[in-house]
């Protein structure tokens, strides 16, 4: 006993040492071929669901505040709101409010080296991309635009489909600030 | 030496507009007592039934999580005290040992520098520290607080504790000897249910559950799997159940329950699952939502608590209602309308039953368990991000 | 140079070391014959005074409570409130909403074994009571009943008379988690 | 082996209702391209003219305060980033070396533990920590935070930080060698004001200011009294002045503007001191209020922070209009209306200055310096608790 599976244990720890934003693709493809990768690429921490009267909705809280906008018709939405269409299962402080941007952390971060995979849907072209939901981490709780939805969120024992793991884990320390949602590809067609 | 003497006086001398001390003091010919200091409170060594435990997650610095001691019955002075929970920490009570247990992690200069994990002991009636058991590996699993990542065995000699590196393992901790025994790796599966006289269960990632015994050195020394237990795609189980006994009753995105004997070496679903209900109004429908979703109450009903949004993606967003329903007869009994968007519910076991609900707002709100009827109000005066609840 | 005033210093350490509530009294006592006696006693930290919508007034903020009272009819008011009189110079978080009283500190705390000392008026009986501010030492921000008064409040030159100081000082950790406001005396009558 | 394939495809594939991706595909043949990991965001080596430093006291976690970057410039994305500041810090900025630098106290296990007194050094383009320098004995004065408890001299190369535990020094710092230089007894006296071009004047319990210069090992070379500059009982001085080039401009809590030469090794008060202005509508009178009550512009105006309800005690309640001296004039020449309670005032070094206040709600004002036009919110987005600004 003891060793429930190891050669599983070595590949997730191999993950977590050596993934890089290639390779994870890399691995997500070779994923789709068979069971010899499990992806434990979990992201972090859930929101407190705020009040529903709170300024953005059901999902998250925080000052009234100007949009951020991207300005491309086909990445339309707000950034500093939990409604983006990112955000799909997004949950904590988004960067876009803290000194980052939606795929940057604010300076003074490190951004966390393995991620919680997401899968949202672009209202402009309707495809549905693979979202990265790095945390960045070694700041505190910044505190601003706090947001948590859970589209496609599964519990704890799929990681890599749960919100609720702090993932400053390859990070030099575990402390959260915000969360980044990052475009990493376009995800496969829905299996009917 | 320059003279400091009129600095004194405008301490001692009363300021400004004071009344007439003359008029007044003839009603009250004796002023105040002086009162004795120093003075800190002490809690009593039993805690009375209405008293709960309320973690503190405290998004606006998650470094500094706190757990509030409350009394349900005391709208006055519901804060007891309370005691810290840094960094995604884990807490737990011995009420028979009159301690409180948190697994937290510590930086050396807050943010940065060296880590450390680490079991604090407490004392349950002074609120101290009084032992520390360090966490070898820097890898205590660090999560918005789930109780089943923290738990006892071995008649609460053992604390076991969940790692995620992201590898899984669990880490077993002798709390009376203050040292740590045992490491069990855990691949593919999360959370830790105390399951028989010495082990645990883990719910896995296939679907699966998986049980394991251990030894008097907390080694695994045995363990076994037992498959499908639950449909993670279209019928997940929320992560905390509620305890009944023995038995662990889950509950589904879906309201399906699902009842689990962990009285034996291996955990055994229970036969035949069935639905807390449905009702009018949803939009699209009624199902559970919420961080802590389901509890108990010491006869053994079930409190389900209930979003009428329900729909793939709400089941953390809170709900409106509890949904109380026998697990025996496997019919709901009542339905318990709150005052607010709610996240975690729990049921006191005092004489007359009071029904616990942290709203998102923070405000703590006490129901009859067995009526519904609404109670009193804490107000929002214990904890600024309540997540969730426990009964002593 | 490096040595203004050595003996002054020694005694403000000795007074740190050994202030208990009876040496207290007397070395205010003392102090009023002479100034050999610098009243290092100061109290802790200030509070944002919150905006005059909050529900305790102009001095305070917080959810709204029950008043906590005291029942005699000679010390009247609610001690959840930022108005009772005897916090007219208070800083910081009430110990009577986080698990202590106005004169005692929650459980898991340590009482800073030196104070400021304010002084205010009872409405009750009229008379100026000497009102020690200890702090509640070792626990964080209790985040409850936050006051800030400041009468009698002075800048930090004059230490004793300043309330912006963390006075968990004597204690074995200077984290601030309340403070209480004790009655220790009368004031001597007011100098015309 | 589990399989666990299919836990893998979910995250994959596309959830739920999708919108047809063949149709809207059509008018966007290309998908969104993928974007780059790791990105952390970098800030520029000369932050620009309208950024100012906001420190957040964090009542809430006061052991995790922090300073904010702030862009006033841009009410979309005011905050650029965040500087830890724990435990009653204090905070400041170093322009011509791209450095910032932190006061702070960590305790081994967050709220008990060893102590650790230290100054970090922080790069101001990176706002990473790049170098630290221990503090010895324990002693950094904690407090609400004051500008004047950390100060610059010796051009820059030293730090001055005050200590208080009650006995009240100073610890002399090279920056540049990383190392404490020496102590310096205060008793009596508070608050750190350079002077001169290697040494600091204090003020005093008894009313007087006190200078010291310091000689190349930073111990005291001379030092020399000045009595009676303020008159603590009645017309005491807010600790935190406007500094106008080497003067520092002190305002009294009942609106006396004090101004001190601080140029040569002796601070000298200057000749002449008067008042910021009455005005109707006082209840009882208009009074400076707040906390960081009295500011300056490049120009050698002074901005001072008044409340229409100012009486004894009133002096940290915050004010709702900025009155404009000039004090070589000695007239008001300007009243501006705040948008609410505010608690600190600064003023940009842009071609066109802006007023930067900060409302005790956490909400940051712009307004026009010169015109005191509203010029935009920033609204409560940067800080909890802003109690301070900084002007780089």
């Amino acid at each position: 006993m003891a060793r429930f599976d190891k050669i599983t244990e070595n590949l997730a720890r191999g993950i977590a040492r050596g993934t890089s934003r290639r390779s994870l693709l890399a691995w997500l493809g070779a994923g789709m071929t068979g069971a010899a990768s499990i992806p434990l690429l979990p992201v972090a921490r859930a929101a407190t669901p705020p009040a529903p009267e709170a300024p953005h909705g059901p999902h998250g809280a925080g000052a009234a505040r100007p949009a951020i906008i991207s300005g491309l018709e086909q990445d339309p939405g707000d950034r500093a709101s939990c409604d983006y269409w990112r955000y799909c299962a997004i949950d904590g402080f988004l960067c876009s409010c803290c000194g980052g941007s939606v795929n940057t952390c604010p300076p003074g971060t490190e951004m966390s080296p393995i991620t919680w995979i997401g899968t949202c849907t672009n209202p402009a072209d309707g495809r549905a991309y693979v979202i990265s939901y790095n945390d960045c981490c070694g700041v505190s709780s910044c505190g601003q635009c706090l947001c948590n939805r859970n589209e496609g969120d599964r519990p704890q024992v799929r990681p890599q489909s749960n919100n609720d793991y702090n993932w400053c884990l390859g990070s030099e320390s575990s402390v959260y600030n915000c969360s980044v949602a990052a475009v990493i590809g376009v995800a496969l067609p829905a299996a009917k | 030496m320059r003279s400091i003497a009129p600095v004194l006086a405008s301490a001692l001398y009363a300021f400004a507009a004071m009344t007439s001390p003359a008029i007044a003091a003839d009603k009250f010919p004796q002023p105040l007592a002086e009162e004795s200091l120093p003075s800190v409170a002490k809690l009593p060594a039993t805690w009375p039934q209405s008293w709960v435990t309320i973690h503190d997650f405290h998004f606006g610095a998650i470094l500094d999580g706190r757990v509030a001691v409350v009394d349900t019955a005391d709208p006055v002075q519901p804060l007891k005290g309370l005691v810290r929970a840094a960094q995604f920490a884990n807490f737990l009570i011995a009420k028979d040992r009159g301690e409180l247990y948190t697994t937290e992690t510590f930086y050396s200069r807050l943010t940065r520098g060296e880590r450390t994990d680490a079991i604090t002991i407490w004392d349950s009636a002074t609120l101290q520290p009084k032992g520390e058991i360090v966490l070898p590996g820097g890898k205590r699993q660090q999560s918005v607080t789930y109780p089943h990542l923290f738990q006892l065995t071995n008649g609460g000699k053992w604390a076991l504790v969940a790692n995620f590196t992201p590898a899984q393992s669990v880490t077993v901790v002798d709390l009376a000897a203050r040292k740590v025994l045992n490491e069990i790796d855990l691949p593919g599966c999360a959370q830790i249910y105390p399951t028989g006289t010495s082990g645990f269960t883990s719910l896995c990632a296939d679907g699966s559950l998986f049980s394991v015994t251990l030894d008097a050195n907390g080694a695994a020394a045995s363990s076994k799997s037992v498959p499908k237990v639950q449909d993670i795609d279209n019928q997940p189980l929320f992560s905390t159940p509620a305890m009944v006994g023995t038995t662990a009753w889950f509950v589904s995105f879906h309201g399906m329950v699902q009842g689990f004997d962990l009285s034996g070496p291996v955990a055994k679903p229970l036969p035949g699952s069935f639905s807390v209900g449905t009702a009018d109004g949803g939009s699209p429908e009624w199902r559970p939502g919420g961080w802590q979703v389901i509890n108990s109450d010491a006869a053994g009903k079930l409190y389900v608590l209930m979003s009428p949004y329900g729909k793939e993606g709400t089941h953390k967003d809170g709900g409106t209602e509890v949904w109380v329903v026998d697990p025996i007869k496997k019919a709901r009994t009542l339905r318990i309308a709150l005052k607010g968007q709610t996240l975690a519910i729990a049921v006191t076991k005092e004489s007359t039953p009071h029904l616990v609900a942290a709203q998102a707002s923070g405000a703590i709100d006490i129901y009859d368990a067995a009526t519904g009827a609404f109670v009193r109000s804490l107000g929002a005066t214990v904890a600024a991000n309540p997540i969730l609840i426990q009964v002593p």
